[in-house]
């Protein structure tokens, strides 16, 4: 059993986790403040012959006490976290110059989309990506969260991100991972009987990784659109040959 | 409404005021007022319309301040439900 | 209730400790309203939420509801509750006679708002293609449009019927004389329904046909 | 005092056992309109449904402790759900909702608001029955054919409805996502029927409270459990419309295909989540504040002392109640909602942390100075106290909105979930039943085998889920069929078969109750006032005859004065007549001894 928080990648990580602990010093003081005093209270005050329970019927002065007190403690928390919070979920603090790419849940698999050589996402040339994310380290990405049939929720728990996917919505979500490596993609709202399957890959890649990673992937879907349609026709969502599809739990119904 | 008091509210009237409310409300609702207008001044007469309802027929007025704090009592609870969800879109 | 106080030999309940005036069973009516009104909340709240969502989805007032029709359907529903407080009243005076024809006039007067409204839709589902199921909708506007009209004026038509065939058992009380000047109860908790459904229309009539 | 033997016009010989196969018999179906035979009807009801809800959270854990294995006793199951004992990823999927809608809505909810509310109401408010005894009737007889539809729901093709209890749309919106079609819509009218019992239930309560009270009985002079019970019934009055507007709205999207929550014709899933959420928390404030009543009434007998802070102690349970109605969106940080309504809805979280800190500080300072006696109904009380302070301080982490992202659908929220519900309610209502069982049937639990029954509940319910503190925060997500499938989560599988082996023995060890309940109704019979409590239910026979008062009893003091300074007794009954009063007040003969 572990009481600590699994190590976080992103920038605002470490600001969730100190969050975290601060609130867990706090109640642990409180619940062991309590509970002691339970214990104590059953056995100092247990029943004895002739003695007689105390008739007091409260004192105003506690009840003012342990009103302030708790309100003080928890408006502070909340003061404490409503900074962190905006800065994480209000679109309109995102940091600029993020790399942007779509990500569509669907039942049972994440279904990612960037941008095309044309550097301009929902175009012909987009590439996609199925059950992968490609992210460059130290540059804040923003992933565009859609949902195609049911709700679903994007949760990367190293980089402490969670955020649900709503179909006929358009949710954007930002993190920046701050080391290379590969992390894991889960879906946290249960979205029908291949829920536990969605499990998807985040590879983190340096930049010169990363750069030569994406040229490549243009470059095939280029040849793919070609061979395809010589016309720049409707926009090929060409399956990427060089990721395997995996096998995902139930029937994708298309 | 104790029963010895036989004198009525004016029922009359307040049809008569409840039908000139109605066929107002109609008559805006068709005109081409601004949406912004004539959603404000419906809601208004059908509150008050609504009001006079609650007070006159079903005897508010002669009840005692407790059972008007009951009636009240589901209206901010409807008002923080639309105005807050309201936010969404 | 009265039977049971009795049965154990309970003087009758002390007015001070009770609301003054306000006898069980009216209360009971009261309490029960406040829960119909969180119930049209939810409804009629889904439908202003829908509609402030998604405003293309609902046509303009009278480009596909009929208006007039269910303005005049309105006025009757508006007479049905004067003539509920006029039996109520004539109960009041001890006037039997008074409160039968009274509430005769309203269950009439109630049942007429609940026919006219089934022969509207009729109108708007066979001709205008308003349906509430989404694939089959075919009116102005969208299929959200269908599905909440239906479900608000359905489950206000419902309440309507409802407080017909409760009126009908009172009238039919009536005729055996259970109600006194004294004994007013089951006329007055059921014109507080009465009037609380007349309520929810006028506030749903304006929503949903004006606006 | 002469008592006349109890003309009781019913013959109710309760032998219902909740063996785990056979279902509680009452032997004569009784269309009784006396509340207290309603009360004991609501509890055979919810206590069958508490034991069908602890098999499905047995069978939840085996799948989660030994995934894909063969389940002892599973062959029983029909090969849609579990072939060959192994149960089936949609099966888990009803499991758990079915689990979490049975223990809300037929178990722990029936079991605080339909038993102790039926039960107490009329008695510590001192009136012979119920505002409307008819309409208490049909709440019950409404209860049944709720519980009968759910639990058909599991036979009919397609299984029961797998969308979670919340059934977040659009995957409950339609079966095309879930291949569940009729399970889902039984579901839907199941709790639709529900609501109109837990209205018709909450009418009667609040009117009785308001207008039947004995003379004497001001508002300030009403045990906790009763203010408890009425505050719950106003929250039931506000809170189930809203969610009979709900389920509507969803069946007729199931069924019609209307488009509220559909969002591939036009409807918005997010509509659904705030309409359910906005009668979610006030329903799981529901579940607590009757259990938060019963637990001040037996800290404070078995303290022998007056609750500390009466009056705060109401105020809190209104500043919950009016609360609850502001929270309901920290169930929805993640959902999508607009963010900044997210930073509104945290800080109306943080604020409802203060009343349950005010209660919890008066069950301590009522402790504080008593003369305590250790018997069963205190344990469980000072149990829930205990386990509601876990419980309430683990919900601050939730509020927090940054930490909520890393713990939110996971087993965080599992543990806060069942620490709050089982910890608290469940124990409070072992409480209750322990210590109202004489008026139930007139005789009294086995105090030996109550106590061996709560310490090792308490033990095993914490080695079940304080753990699961820890998978919450490793991340190990919410209602997965096999989370092992996650390479992240693949090392939590010793804790969660841990955790199950001991969920299996906590479920055992509940038969210590269950026969402890069955023998005792055997067991010798009590008189008025076993534990030496001060409110009107002890100040009739044990159980209290048709019609409850032989006198209309007059109140003169409030419910906790125990040890008064100068009385020969620890506790003095509500019908004692004060000394000092003037002798006018003292003219109404007081009730029986």
């Amino acid at each position: 059993m572990n009481w600590l928080l699994p190590p976080s990648y992103s920038t605002f990580g470490p600001d969730i986790d100190r969050m975290y602990y601060i609130i867990l010093v706090i109640t642990g003081v409180i619940f062991v403040v309590t509970e002691v005093l339970l214990v104590y209270f059953l056995i100092k005050y247990r029943k004895r012959e002739g003695h007689k329970a105390e008739y007091i019927e409260g004192s105003t002065k506690a009840e003012i006490i342990w009103t302030a007190v708790p309100a003080v403690i928890v408006v502070a928390i909340g003061l404490m976290s409503a900074g962190l919070w905006a800065d994480i979920k209000d679109p309109s603090r995102f940091p600029a110059g993020s790399y942007e790419l779509i990500l569509n849940g669907r039942q049972f698999e994440w279904e990612a989309t960037y941008a095309g050589a044309d550097g301009v996402l929902e175009t012909a040339d987009d590439f996609t990506l199925l059950n992968q994310i490609n992210v460059p380290v130290d540059r804040p990405v923003t992933v565009h969260l859609r949902a195609e049939d049911v709700l679903h929720s994007f949760f990367l728990p190293d980089m402490r991100v969670k955020q649900d996917a709503v179909p006929g919505m358009s949710i954007p979500v930002w993190f920046e991972a701050t080391t290379p490596g590969e992390y894991t993609i889960g879906c946290a709202e249960l979205c029908g009987l291949g829920h536990y399957t969605m499990n998807g890959l985040l590879v983190v890649q340096t930049e010169p990784e990363f750069e030569q990673w994406e040229s490549e992937q243009q470059v095939a879907a280029l040849e793919a659109l070609e061979r395809e349609s010589p016309l720049p026709g409707a926009t090929a969502s060409v399956p990427d040959a060089a990721n395997t599809a995996r096998t995902s739990g139930g029937a994708t119904e298309e | 409404m104790s029963l010895d008091k036989h004198t009525h509210p004016p029922y009359m009237t307040i049809w008569a005021v409840l039908a000139v409310l109605m066929f107002g409300k109609v008559a805006v609702g068709l005109s081409d007022l601004p949406q912004a207008v004539a959603v404000s001044i419906l809601v208004v007469i059908s509150l008050l319309s609504a009001g006079l309802v609650a007070l006159y027929y079903m005897h508010l007025r002669f009840e005692t301040k407790l059972l008007w704090a009951l009636a009240f009592l589901p209206f901010p609870l409807v008002a923080i439900l639309i105005l807050t969800v309201i936010q969404e879109w | 209730m009265e039977s049971h106080a009795a049965a154990v030999g309970l003087p009758g309940r002390q007015p001070e400790i009770a609301l003054e005036g306000v006898y069980t069973k009216k209360l009971g009516m009261w309490i029960f309203l406040l829960s119909e009104v969180m119930f049209f909340t939810s409804l009629i709240g889904a439908y202003v939420i829908l509609r402030f969502a998604n405003p293309e989805h609902f046509a303009s007032p009278g480009e596909v509801l009929n208006v007039p029709l269910t303005a005049i359907n309105t006025f009757v529903l508006i007479c049905s509750s004067v003539s509920m407080v006029k039996a109520f009243a004539a109960l009041q005076n001890g006037d039997q006679k008074g409160l039968q024809l009274w509430l005769l006039v309203t269950i009439v007067l109630g049942s007429a708002f609940v026919g006219v409204q089934i022969y509207e839709y009729i109108q708007l589902a066979a001709h205008e293609g308003f349906v509430p199921s989404a694939d089959l909708y075919a009116a102005h506007g969208g299929p959200l449009y269908g599905s909440t009209f239906y479900v608000m004026t359905g489950f206000h038509g419902t309440h309507v019927t409802l407080g017909v065939l409760a009126l009908i058992f009172v009238l039919m009380q009536a005729r055996k004389g259970a109600y006194t000047p004294q004994n007013l109860g089951g006329v007055e908790i059921v014109g507080l329904y009465w009037h609380f459904v007349d309520l929810v229309w006028i506030v749903l009539f304006t929503i949903v046909y004006l606006i | 005092m002469s008592v006349s033997a109890p003309t009781t016009d019913f013959d109710l010989l309760p032998f219902a056992g909740e063996h785990h196969e056979e279902l509680p018999f009452i032997r004569k179906y009784i269309f009784s309109t006396d509340h207290k035979v309603i009360a004991r009807q609501f509890l055979f009801l919810s206590l069958f449904f508490l034991v069908v809800g602890g098999l499905l959270a047995a069978m939840i854990r085996w799948q989660l402790g030994f995934p894909g294995q063969p389940m002892p006793g599973g062959d029983v199951l029909p090969d849609t759900m579990a072939p060959g004992g192994i149960i089936l990823p949609e099966f888990y999927n009803a499991l758990v909702t079915m689990h979490a809608t049975f223990m809300i809505f037929f178990a722990i909810m029936p079991l605080l608001v339909g038993v102790f509310g039926n039960l107490l109401i009329p008695l510590q408010v001192g009136a012979p029955d119920m505002a409307f005894p008819r309409l208490n009737m049909a709440s019950f007889w409404l209860a049944v054919p709720a519980g009968v539809l759910m639990l058909a729901s599991f036979a009919v093709e397609g299984g029961a409805s797998g969308a979670g209890w919340t059934a977040y749309a659009p995957l409950s919106a339609s079966g095309e996502w879930t291949g569940v079609y009729l399970g889902q819509q039984l579901w839907l009218a199941s709790l639709f029927i529900l609501g109109f019992s837990s209205i018709a239930g909450s009418v009667n309560y609040v009117t009785t409270v308001i207008n039947m009270r004995a003379p004497g009985l001001t508002w300030l002079r009403l045990p906790l459990a009763t203010w408890a019970l009425f505050i719950t019934a106003w929250l039931i009055l506000l809170a189930m419309p809203i969610l009979a507007g709900a389920l509507i709205m969803l069946l007729f999207d199931q069924t019609i295909g209307t488009a509220f929550f559909r969002p591939e014709v036009g409807g918005e899933p997010l509509l659904w989540q705030h309409l359910f959420w906005y009668f979610g928390h006030p329903e799981v404030y529901i579940l607590i504040v009757p259990a938060m009543g019963i637990a001040s009434e037996v800290v404070s007998n078995g303290s022998r002392k007056p609750v500390f802070g009466y009056h705060s102690m109401v105020l809190a349970i209104c500043g919950i109640a009016f609360l609850g109605w502001i929270v309901w969106g920290h169930h929805m940080f993640m959902s999508g909602m607009n963010p900044m309504l997210g930073t509104t809805f945290m800080v109306t979280t943080m604020l409802i942390a203060v009343p349950s800190a005010i209660k919890v500080f008066n069950w301590l300072g009522t402790m504080w100075k008593g003369n305590i006696h250790l018997h069963t109904p205190f344990l469980h009380g000072a149990g829930f106290v205990s386990l509601f302070i876990i419980g309430g301080l683990s919900g601050v982490f939730m509020a927090a909105t940054p930490v909520d992202i890393q713990i939110h659908d996971t087993y965080f929220i599992v543990a806060h979930i069942h620490y709050v519900l089982f910890g608290g309610s469940l124990l409070a209502i072992f409480a209750g039943i322990t210590f109202w069982y004489p008026k139930f049937f007139g005789r009294i639990m086995n105090e030996f085998w109550g106590k061996v029954h709560f310490v090792l509940t308490f033990i095993l319910y914490n080695v079940v889920f304080f753990p699961m503190h820890s998978l919450g925060v490793q991340g190990m997500m919410r209602r997965l069929y096999d989370p092992y499938q996650y390479e992240i989560f693949a090392d939590m599988l010793p804790l969660n078969r841990f955790i199950s082996i001991a969920l299996f023995a906590l479920v055992v060890v509940q038969v210590i109750f269950a026969l402890n309940f069955i023998l005792s109704l055997r067991s010798e019979k009590v008189g008025p006032n076993p534990w030496k409590a001060n409110s009107l239910e002890w100040a009739v026979p044990s159980p209290p005859p048709h019609g409850n008062f032989q006198h209309m009893p007059v109140v003169y003091r409030g419910p906790y004065e125990y040890s008064l300074p100068g009385a020969e007794e620890d506790y003095i009954l509500q019908t004692e007549p004060d000394e000092e009063a003037e002798p006018a007040e003292r003219s109404v003969e007081p009730a029986t001894r």
